[in-house]
């Protein structure tokens, strides 16, 4: 394992101690319990929006703090997610008297820490609602298992709320806000080679010269796949035609693609993928209103990237635009 | 046919709890690499680092514990799992001793009837914290036999050390029946078919916790 | 070799598609010869700033295109600098009528073929200054050598004279803004691995589970020195040393302090990095004023980082926090 | 003692040229992955793949060509390199040619001598545009000794091919002297001590320029 860390132990306060000095016009970061605020927090008034997972997603979730995004992120462990501890300090710290959105990806852990955490909140009279990403299409969605995972969607509805909460609106408005993101966006990810949990030590999977994982999530958890490397086309196909299938998005429909890179994907090679992302979509009729490329939710080293789509409407396109300033999304401030 | 009742026998104490506590902490400590490498295979490489942190974490705690509630002292273990561990493995072991020390509540020191009736409490908290139903390959496979054969033991009246020998057979027995079993709950569930094969390391991890307790209490003299 | 490409020889053209296409409403993509311009371009009476180099090093320098940065780029193939045709042609497209200042890397390709470049405008009437980068330590600085490398200090220079030049400076002081940033800057890099150039097919160089190499270019180019891994600590110490050293930066200074991924490193580890870096200047009295930590200056896929620090002053600082709209920096508007 | 100036010898002609130049790519081609192989060492991996780059460029533009002109032809080849090989190679080899292009404007036919005032001006082109003296360990090592021995077998009367073999040799000599050589131009200057050791790709096409050139135009009658 050659990674740029001290202790593989001390990998996440380490990194928020660089989170701390490097942004602290942005946000104030906590130590034991971890969690990031908004320098301005609480803000009174406003509903607060309170996000969280296992760390190794950089920018995701600390970077999303501040103006127009979120209140509050809490880190967990690498790959896993926070403790109702973190939520319940973060809860309290954001909660400005209009009520907190905790916004949980659909993994086990992070949703029954969350919960337990909503518990001890609302068991102290803060007002809390929950809202769950799970909009990965690699994933069968069934009564009968954990259900879809978590990913691309969060980075957008984390922006999208936010900018509803900027606006003032109520609790109820902002979890429908959530709730519209989750229904209209669907994601797949691919890995073209494994991360590696510093604390492990070893990489997560072993792939072949000449493999890839499709349908991988964003732990190094492996994917529903194993195939032969291809050309990028082939694989935005791949990835492409089951997330277009699912919701269905259909010809007319404006989207927000966002093409997402693992963490050791280059810039170079994300843009050839929404390259080959926008040729599908106009072979199909879909128009891309709005386009996000680069590293926003990662998984360690990984190379590899993930695609997501939002079906946009007047209200999604104009809270997408609202501005935002938060250290790893920033416009119109 | 109720269990008999001849006499109040004590059969774990305070220290014989805190000897439970720190031989699991140490048992994972040793165990933390392949409980990882079983998370790799199906998860996402983390069960081992968890648990041990989390156990890393009691140990600490414990050091400072004056008080002889064996209640409280598991409260504390609980409360320490769920603010430390995090993940699934958080709130599930966190849950688990949460209500073994709710199940014991003030007392100083337990008869096996204490002891079929915590673990009972434990496993019940497990399930109505994470939904798992036996046979979705998670821990509740290890734990729900562990729990059966205990209380079949106790009140079949065998000695107590016995009582836990079998539970930790059951569990260990469940532990393994895990492998051939498709995940339908947590991490492991979006493998689907390709989860089959392998163990599930939370069961593995509480076959480690039954495993301990036989170890540890089970030559207590009846 | 895993890519998300398809074929080698298209990655340039492929990528830029995917440029234009997802940011269209700031730059405008020329293909053949290959170009970047702002949206609008020329920009009457301000002093056009154009840079270029190879491509692999996203989102230098086409991500930077836009305003308050540069109004053009030329990408050449990867880690190919461009040729003089393009670097006519986007002058031409940007000359607003008060002068181009071509920013180039002190890389000999870059050099001779911006020379020619600047002999062709130069022929034609437009009036044409050239600025050289050469701010990497960790090249020995010679009369009777190729002088140091252009890295990190790109980045900052296009952003503070693009500022300069939004102002409408004359021609004069924008280069005098460039050669002030480059007087005051200085960098070093590091790898953990290679990077493979599409065509080559295979890495540049082998590197062993435990090696690193000290002082690499951004073109995969073997570094000055192997080295046992070691604790960031320790490598941050190996890289900052000689740079603070260098100009040499001392106590009460005030810098912009730059902790650049090589493209496969994650945000995790940069924020580590930039703790330790933090750490050493505290030890060494000099402040951090301004950071700016991510992937900006990027060799492929390679996993590893750079360290730049500029000395600051309210001049500096204050182009530094100017706007900036492009696609890769943005802030302030 | 000046050349023997007995008669003009057309030497060259211009379908001469264009076969040079073809086979010229060519061995470009074969020799694509070893150039980029020898720029991996010390350089950034991509000698070989520039110059197949241009090569290939230029005999797009030669199917096309329809003048006698040698020197136009040479000046096409030489502005095709300028503007699709970039790096280094792209200005060297480019003003190289547009430096022999601009020797022969006008010419139909080429003298041995013309050849030597051509090959004089490339090399002259690419000191002054690259600043590079012998032993720097780039390409002018191998392009001095061919044109000093080119020049010296021609005024020394040695037939055409002689003339052409010799400055192959020269330039292959060449080549192989930059191996020990620390580099002190280029992107090989990088390295330091670390550049010695390794053969300069410049040097190597270069030579592989001067050995075709002695293939496909020393077989010429004189
Ligand atoms: N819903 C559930 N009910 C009971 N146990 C579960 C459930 N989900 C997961 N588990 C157990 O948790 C284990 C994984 O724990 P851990 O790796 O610590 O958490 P995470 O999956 O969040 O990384 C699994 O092996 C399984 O036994
Ligand atoms: N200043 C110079 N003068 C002459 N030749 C040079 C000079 N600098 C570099 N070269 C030659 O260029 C070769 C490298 O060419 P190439 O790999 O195509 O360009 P780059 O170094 O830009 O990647 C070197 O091997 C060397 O022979
Ligand atoms: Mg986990
Ligand atoms: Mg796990
Ligand atoms: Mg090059
Ligand atoms: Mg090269």
């Amino acid at each position: 394992m050659k990674k740029l860390i001290n202790d593989p132990e001390n990998v996440v306060r380490e990194e928020l101690s660089g989170i701390a000095r490097a942004h602290g016009d942005l946000v104030e970061v906590h130590i034991d319990p971890h969690y990031i605020v908004r320098t301005d927090a609480p803000v009174q008034g406003k509903v607060a929006l309170v996000s969280g997972g296992g760390s190794g997603h950089e920018p995701m979730h600390g970077g999303f703090v501040g103006m127009g995004m979120l209140d509050a992120a809490c880190p967990g462990e690498v790959f896993t997610s926070p403790t109702p501890d973190q939520m319940e300090a973060a809860t309290k710290a954001v909660d400005g008297g209009a009520g907190v959105v905790h916004i949980v990806k659909n993994y086990t852990g992070d949703v029954m820490n969350f919960e337990m955490a909503a518990e001890l909140c609302r068991s102290e009279g803060t007002e809390v609602e929950s809202v769950l990403v799970d909009d990965d299409v690699a994933v069968q969605d069934s009564l009968y298992t954990a259900g879809r995972r978590g990913v691309g969607a969060t980075v957008l509805m984390e922006k999208i709320a936010g900018a509803a909460a900027e606006q003032r609106r109520p609790l109820k408005e902002v979890v429908d806000v959530c709730r519209k993101v989750n229904d209209n966006a669907r994601s797949m990810g691919m890995a073209l080679t494994s991360c590696t949990v510093p604390a492990a030590g070893k990489p997560t999977f072993e792939l072949g010269e000449d493999e890839m994982e499709i349908g991988i999530g964003i732990h190094g958890e492996p994917g529903r796949e194993r195939r032969k490397v291809a050309p990028v086309h082939d694989i935005v196909e791949m990835m492409a035609t089951p997330i277009v299938d699912d919701l269905p998005f259909k010809s007319g429909d404006q989207v927000l693609a966002f093409v997402n890179g693992m963490g050791g994907t280059p810039l170079i090679e994300l843009y050839i993928v929404f390259h080959e992302l926008a040729s599908l979509l106009d072979g199909r009729g879909i128009g891309i209103g709005r386009n996000l490329i680069g590293p926003y939710i990662t998984s360690l080293e990984m190379q590899g990237c993930s695609i997501t789509l939002l079906k946009l409407d007047d209200e999604l396109t104009g809270l997408w635009d609202a501005p935002v300033k938060t250290p790893g999304l920033r416009w119109g401030v | 046919m109720p269990p008999s009742q001849l006499e109040v026998v004590v059969t774990v104490t305070h220290d014989d709890v805190v000897r439970w506590i720190r031989a699991f902490a140490d048992v994972i400590a040793k165990n933390k690499d392949s409980l990882t490498d079983l998370d790799s295979a199906i998860g996402d490489a983390d069960h081992g680092i968890n648990m041990n942190r989390g156990m890393t974490a009691v140990l600490a705690k414990l050091d400072g514990d004056g008080s002889a509630d064996i209640g409280a002292l598991l409260k504390t273990v609980g409360m320490t799992l769920v603010s430390s561990v995090g993940g699934a493995g958080g709130p599930l072991y966190g849950t688990l001793f949460l209500r073994l020390g709710a199940a014991a509540a003030g007392k100083e020191e337990l008869t096996d009837q204490d002891w079929v009736a915590m673990v009972t409490a434990g496993v019940e908290g497990v399930q109505s914290r994470g939904k798992a139903e036996p046979n979705d390959k998670t821990m509740v496979d290890a734990l729900i036999p562990a729990r059966d054969a205990l209380a079949a033991a106790v009140s079949a009246g065998e000695p107590f050390g016995d009582a836990l020998r079998a539970s930790a057979a059951a569990a260990e027995e469940g532990m393994k029946a895990t492998i051939p079993l498709v995940a339908r709950k947590g991490r492991a569930s979006y493998l689907g078919e390709r989860s089959a094969g392998h163990q599930d390391p939370g069961a593995t991890s509480s076959w480690l916790l039954m495993r301990t307790a036989a170890e540890t209490l089970g030559d207590h003299e009846d």
